[in-house]
């Protein structure tokens, strides 16, 4: 029972992931209809604006200590952060400690831009071409994207770590009646899990309740009448791309401290984001964000040793699997609608 | 006994009678119309009869044949030809390629691997294909892009693609829906000279009453899902429940 | 000639001399020369890669390019196609004859039984049904299939399967005289023989390998000419354009398709059979959906739905992806040394970026300017460079026009 | 009609035919004029260094190179000739080999073994490189080394430390330098018992395949012969990057010891995921939690941060050594590129020496002549003190590294702590040790 339940709460930190990144997938292709193999590769530039903040955070004066030695005997360099040099040791030190929730806002402007100058310079003159060269165009963006990043930050992962009031875990089992230390669950995935239910539900009621939203959600299932209707559905959905690019980044912001990031993350999570999408049915936004938790949880029991000693090798099949087995099922993955992406 | 027998077909969706009994039998090598005003429910009958839906009772006979539960080439393969609302043709071939396509069918059956044979050997077939444009007047369009063409040729060319299997019932759906007048007329001329021409069955779901009464000879009315009256055009013309539950309006 | 129209067969016959003067053609520049070390290209391993990854896209495009079902799964039929050869090789004999022959039919047994299930869907979720069982073969062959340890080691996982000494080789012999693994060899001629032909200070390497596996491509080719010249490939084509209509005209299109699919994986299948038989060692990453994703890339590259498109995307990629992976910074300095210093040290920190180890930044940009420019793929590059030459001529346009119908070389 | 089972091209680099460009066509057969593959006849020998320079261990394989650099610009002569003055053997001279000018051509693996050995082919072939080396993986190593045993050309394995590089998989033209999971066992084993005890439970996480598997087998076995329980051995998936749901019920095992059977990212990963569960503040069986990393490396260190303070592991070689040729090499390496030089670095120069070496000493680059003045060749200077590369199976017999992350690094390098050299006796084993059976070296093949 206590396996269980740390396994659920493990799948809801992988589908958090999983759903943040299949919503913003989701949502560029109901407004844009493009197929963005480039998302991923958003998401791992979310991460590097974590990275880059705290390297800001972290430029330094260098002072010379002559009392120490490098590793070639010459007087050891000490890096003093300028943010400790002005706001003091201990506040500057603070501010660089808590340089991953800070970097949300500077995650925000950046990753707009970036989906903004993405649709307007690439994706727009794609919106009438095949889905073949779509995806081939965004793959060759995202292969571009991520080796700018790797030139300028290597391969090696860099680490980034959650505010020190975050490290540690919390114990569930002493708090429900179990054996203490069964089950734990570090803090800063429980606020990742948090973050994610709030930038989902923000999503949500932005389409839901602004007139923007609206108008964004009658584009999506009907665009000619809206544009009959005398609304530039364009600049709209250039700005969707935006949110969605922005979604990405913050998802990748918070995940800096989980994993540390490299530059080939994006990668890493893009095809599991698609398989994602589509068992969620192209298309529709709360099927991207179910089939995320579902396949997030789905994965988090295949990797339970009782689950493995039946089926060995199963956690490295379990979502391609129930993927195959929920298209064959239900034609249009779990709320699909007809006749998308289907020719 | 007509050539294609509707027996007590019902269909609901949900809540929603949309067949209620129906019955309906069309006789060999006559123009049958069925006609109703939006609603009414014909475009589920034609469902039915081509077997992309199956009603909930009732049977559908084709030559005595149920035609239920089967997939759409087996009932083509039986003889059932269906021209769409909006003309489907391959618009990516060239006209003559789409021309011998049915040929092939027809000759080859559904499946036929004929992988390393070369289509430009295929003397008979492309006679045939040639032959059939020919008599539609669309020869000289033989190696143009079909999705380049008007609406009105394109209408032609699907009507030629069926006629080219011999098919003993031609299913039409609304054919001239969204045409410009001369276009309607030209396929009215068409239609009209395939009757006189051919041994066929026709039948033909229709809004536009210039169609039904320039070339129907028994016309069934639909109406909330049931036949209303079944007849021939001079009679439903002057008929009272016609009048009241559609010509009424629109006439 | 050979049952094909005379455009048909003039493309066959220009492909034909370009594979076989390919050791001319690849090494235009003199041996020694700065040139010559990075932009040769005649040497066997490559030679090799480009008429196999050719026959692979061939393969590819009968299904894509014809049916527009686009499989992301691909690169498991050439995985199991190497699979099965190297097998062949451990158990049986060197000669690859039986093996080639025994890829191709696993390959084609694996994509009868996958193209069987994932054909019951179409578009993107035909797609990630393909996606997902490859991956899933990708994952299995590299652990729980592949464990040295146990009794079922399949694929030998991470090194990927090799010869042994100890194999078998039942028709042949596990070990040679001077204590080697045996050669993989076509009836005696090692796949690895050369020989060399030298003319000034130009060297030309005839290499058996390729020479079998030129001669395989051309085999295929000619075989997916006739396709897209039969009622078949028309068929396919009709399955792209309107399935609905297709169906309505008395025809099933999944058995077309399925035909189709499992065609495209015996070509992939025949691919990695001839990889394994220039190579031996079967690795599991020629599964990971990277590698599908390349065959795609490859067959938009050239040139979707054409014939020659396929041969000229696969040489593309593999030509860029050896090439541009092997200049280093060195190789630069010795370029640019005509320069003065500072410039020459400018030029080599930015081209420093697109070179080695920054070779997936050039390609990933190369992608990207084919297709936002050349929708078309390189053929279309082709067409427009031809159209430039004629303009200066009286056009024939009209015939152009009438043609378009019937797929472009 | 002439035959020759790899093409050399070096040959004609400098060899003056070009001055007869116009003369009739010449055919000539290249085994008729080489004894053996790529035969170096000009006034320069070509190497082929084969590292990793995309994917993720893009930032080692650089590494590498750096080191491959430093060692082809010692042997010509260059910079201030490194470990060449602390090397036991005096031949080399700084005049290149056998008075050859060194140049060389780089590929990148891929950390695939498909492409690493299209890459190693590429060098062979076109390049005419008379001996392969590099890599940072095993599955790679093992891969190579079996193409260069068919081309006929010397292997020396970079970072490799699977035991079936020299086990089962072993060739007679590959050599291994670097450590492997048996060594690294024999070393680690008695430093865990004099620090964590004998009575302890261990929890295995372990990459799922070749190098993961060898090296969870090597530890399991050298801690239960201390006394140590191994409760559970779990194999994760190479391509997991969240490894949560293999961390979460470790402490539901009863197990006190983590043992983390991952290289690379994975290790990063797993060890992160580790720390922020907390493990290592709990207590379990009224002990410490602790977890171990049996092979360490700088730049995995450095991705996990502050993750790896206090944790042990095993490590080839390490900067901090203060041995005359470890100076000697973090000096001349520091100076030309500004930082320490990796454990993966150390070995791939050490191993263009030795070839070098070995060369001079055979007076030959014939691989065959090679591979008898290396096997069975003790050394010693090359920072790992008196070293042997034993006949039987290639592997480079030496002391081994226990490390530790460090609690206060002084600097972005300064990660790892040395805890104890374990001398060579401990880690020796016999060349038919159950865990390197099957295979055999075969015979050495010269090629053409």
């Amino acid at each position: 029972m206590d396996a269980i339940l740390l396994q659920i709460l493990n799948g809801l930190d992988k589908g958090s992931a999983y759903a943040l990144i299949a919503l913003g997938l989701t949502l560029i292709f109901g407004t844009l209809g493009v197929v963005n193999f480039a998302h991923g590769a958003l998401f791992m530039i979310g991460a590097f604006c974590a990275v880059t903040l705290q390297r800001i955070l972290t430029l330094s004066t260098i002072t010379i200590d002559e009392t120490q030695k490098d590793f070639l005997g010459n007087p050891l360099k000490v890096k003093t952060p300028y943010v400790e040099s002005w706001f003091g040791p201990e506040t500057g030190a603070a501010i660089i400690d808590w340089s991953v929730p800070l970097a949300i806002l500077f995650a925000i402007p950046v990753m707009l831009l970036i989906g903004y100058v993405m649709e307007r310079g690439l994706i727009k003159h794609f919106y009438k071409r095949p889905h073949a060269d779509q995806i081939l165009v965004t793959f060759g963006l995202a292969i571009v994207l991520q080796e700018i990043i790797k030139a300028f930050y290597g391969a090696n992962p860099i680490p980034t770590g959650a505010p020190a009031a975050f490290r540690g875990s919390f114990d569930f089992g002493s708090m429900f009646g179990f054996d203490p230390n069964t089950i734990i669950y570090p803090y800063w995935r429980m606020v990742y899990f948090a973050f994610a239910a709030v930038i989902i539900g923000g999503v949500f009621a932005f389409l839901r309740y602004t007139t923007f939203g609206m108008v964004v959600r009658a584009g999506m299932a009907d665009r000619e009448t809206v544009e009959l209707l005398g609304i530039n559905i364009d600049r709209r959905f250039t700005i969707m791309f935006g949110v969605a690019a922005a979604v990405a980044g913050l998802a990748g912001v918070m995940y800096a401290p989980i994993n540390s990031p490299n530059y080939h993350m994006g990668m890493d999570f893009l095809v599991l984001s698609f398989v994602v999408v589509v068992v969620g049915g192209m298309g529709s936004l709360p099927g991207a964000v179910l089939a995320g938790f579902l396949l997030g949880i789905l994965e988090a029991f295949a990797s339970m040793n009782e689950i493995k000693a039946i089926f060995p090798g199963i956690d490295q099949i379990i979502i391609y699997l129930v993927a195959i087995i929920i298209i064959l099922t239900r034609p249009r993955g779990l709320m699909g609608r007809p006749g998308v992406m289907e020719e | 006994m007509g050539i294609l027998e509707v027996k007590n077909v019902n269909k609901r969706f949900g809540g929603l009678q949309a067949l209620g009994d129906v019955n309906l039998s069309v006789a060999e090598n006559t123009v049958h119309a069925i006609i109703g005003p939006n609603g009414a429910g014909k475009s589920t009958l034609l469902n039915c009869l081509i077997g992309k839906l199956i009603p909930d009772t009732g049977s559908v006979l084709f030559d005595g044949e149920s035609v239920l539960g089967r997939k759409p080439f087996e009932i083509c393969q039986m003889g059932i030809s269906r021209v769409f609302q909006t003309p489907e043709i391959f618009g990516e071939l060239s006209v003559l390629e789409n021309m011998m396509i049915p040929i092939f069918a027809k000759r080859d059956g559904a499946f036929r691997m004929q992988a390393l044979s070369s289509t430009a050997g295929e003397r008979d077939v492309l006679e045939q294909a040639e032959h059939m444009l020919e008599s539609l007047n669309m020869a000289d369009k033989r190696h143009m892009h079909s999705a380049a063409m008007s609406r009105g040729d394109k209408r032609r060319l699907e009507i030629g693609m069926c006629l080219s299997q011999n098919p003993r019932l031609l299913l039409l759906d609304e054919p001239t829906a969204g045409m410009a007048r001369a276009d309607t007329n030209n396929t009215i001329d068409l239609l009209k000279q395939i009757k006189d021409e051919r041994d066929i069955t026709i039948a033909i779901i229709e809004h536009d009453m210039h169609v039904v009464f320039s070339l129907a000879e028994r016309i069934t009315v639909l109406a909330q899902g049931s036949p209303l009256v079944e007849d021939t055009p001079e009679k439903i013309k002057g008929h009272p429940k016609v009048r009241e539950a559609y010509l009424g309006e629109t006439a | 000639m050979f049952g094909l129209n005379q455009k048909d067969t003039r493309l066959f016959l220009i492909v034909a001399a370009m594979t076989l003067l390919a050791p001319f053609i690849l090494n235009p520049f003199p041996e020694g020369t700065a040139m010559a070390q990075m932009f040769n290209a005649g040497y066997p391993d490559l030679m090799q890669r480009f008429v196999i990854f050719g026959i692979l896209v061939i393969g590819f495009n009968i299904l894509f390019g014809l049916t527009g079902y686009l499989s992301f799964g691909h690169a498991a039929f050439l995985g199991v196609g190497s699979y099965a050869a190297v097998w062949m090789f451990k158990l049986v004999g060197m000669n690859v004859v039986p093996a080639i022959l025994l890829s191709m039919v696993v390959a084609g047994l694996f994509a009868l039984l996958i193209g069987y299930v994932s054909l019951r869907r179409s578009g993107i979720y035909f797609s990630i049904l393909t996606l997902a069982f490859a991956q899933m073969s990708y994952n299995l062959a590299y652990s729980v299939l592949g464990n040295p340890a146990s009794n079922f080691n399949l694929t030998n996982g991470e090194t990927g399967l090799q010869l042994l000494l100890d194999d078998p080789r039942v028709l042949g012999e596990s070990v040679t005289a001077d204590g080697s693994i045996p050669v993989t060899n076509f009836f005696g001629i090692a796949m690895r023989d050369s020989f060399n032909l030298e003319i000034g200070g130009w060297l030309f390497t005839f290499n058996a390998g390729y020479y079998l596996a030129g001669i395989i491509m051309l085999i295929s080719f000619y075989i997916s000419i006739r396709i897209f010249r039969s009622p078949f490939g028309m068929m396919l084509r009709a399955v792209k354009s309107n399935q609905q209509r297709m169906n309505y005209t008395g025809l099933s299109s999944r058995p077309y398709t399925l035909a189709a699919f499992v065609i495209s994986g015996i070509y992939a299948g025949l691919a990695g059979g001839l990889l394994s038989s220039m190579d031996p060692l079967a690795g599991a990453e020629r599964m990971h959906w990277t590698a599908s994703g390349e065959i795609v890339i490859m067959a938009i590259l050239g040139g979707v739905g054409t014939l020659i498109g396929p041969i000229l995307g696969a040489g593309f990629n593999e030509y860029f992806k050896n090439i541009l992976s092997k200049i280093n910074d060195e190789v630069l300095h010795q370029w640019l040394s005509f320069m003065p210093d500072g410039l020459e040290n400018a030029f080599v920190g930015v081209l420093h970026f697109f070179v080695g180890k920054g070779w997936h930044l050039s390609l990933g940009l190369l992608f990207m300017m084919v297709i936002i420019f050349l929708p078309g793929g390189l053929v279309e590059g082709g067409q427009r460079l031809a159209r430039l030459f004629r303009r200066r001529r009286p056009s024939d346009d009209d015939s152009q026009k009438s043609a378009q119908s019937t797929p472009a070389e | 009609m002439s035959k020759s089972n790899f093409t050399r091209r070096g040959l004609l680099k400098t060899s003056g035919i070009a001055g007869a460009g116009l003369a009739l066509p010449t055919i000539f057969t290249a085994s008729s004029a080489a004894a053996f593959t790529n035969e170096p006849t000009g006034s320069t020998v070509t190497l082929g260094f084969n590292v990793p320079q995309s994917g993720p261990y893009a930032d080692e394989g650089a590494d590498e190179l750096r080191a491959y650099k430093l060692a082809v610009e010692h042997l010509n002569g260059g910079g201030d000739g490194g470990m060449m003055n602390t090397f036991s053997s005096k031949v080399l001279q700084g005049n290149g080999v056998l008075g050859k000018k060194v140049e060389f051509v780089t590929g990148d693996t891929q950390t695939k073994s498909d492409a690493a050995r299209a890459s190693a082919k590429s060098m062979i072939e076109k390049d005419g490189a008379v001996m392969i080396t590099g890599g940072s993986s095993s599955g790679v190593a093992i891969a190579v080394q079996g193409l260069c045993q068919e081309a006929g050309v010397i292997f020396m394995a970079g970072l490799t430390h699977s035991n079936d590089t020299t086990g089962k998989d072993k060739k007679a033209n590959g050599f291994r330098h670097f450590f492997n999971g048996y060594m690294s066992a024999a070393a680690l084993a008695p430093v865990l018992e004099s620090m964590y005890g004998n009575d302890r439970k261990a929890y295995h996480l372990t990459a799922d395949y070749t190098w993961g598997w060898t090296q969870e087998e090597s530890i399991a076995a050298a801690t239960e012969a201390m006394g140590w329980e191994t409760v559970e051995k779990v194999r994760t998936p190479l391509a997991a990057t969240d490894f949560s749901s293999y961390i979460g019920p470790v402490m539901n095992s009863g197990a006190d010891v983590l043992v983390l059977n991952h290289y690379g990212g994975n290790m990063v990963n797993s060890l992160t995921n580790a720390v922020q569960f907390g493990l290592r503040d709990k207590q379990v069986n009224g002990k410490n939690f602790e977890i171990v990393v049996p092979l360490y490396s700088r730049l995995m260190a450095k991705g996990a941060g502050e993750n790896v303070k206090g944790i042990l592991g095993s490590t080839n070689w390490h900067w901090s050594l203060t041995d005359e040729g470890s100076k000697t090499f973090v000096k001349s390496f520091g100076e030309k590129y500004g930082f320490p030089p990796s454990q993966a670095a150390h070995t791939c120069y050490v191993q263009t020496l030795l070839y070098a070496d070995a060369v001079e000493r055979a007076g030959s680059f014939n691989p065959c002549a090679v591979a008898e003045a290396l096997e069975g060749y003790e050394f010693d200077g090359l920072g790992n003190g008196p070293t042997l590369y034993r006949a039987e199976d290639h592997q480079c017999f030496k002391d081994v590294l226990v490390v530790r992350g460090k609690e206060n690094p002084t600097s972005e390098f300064d990660l790892l702590e040395v805890v104890e050299v374990t001398p060579r006796a401990q880690v020796e084993y016999a060349p038919d040790h159950p865990m390197f059976a099957g295979g055999s070296l075969g015979s050495c093949n010269p090629g053409a």
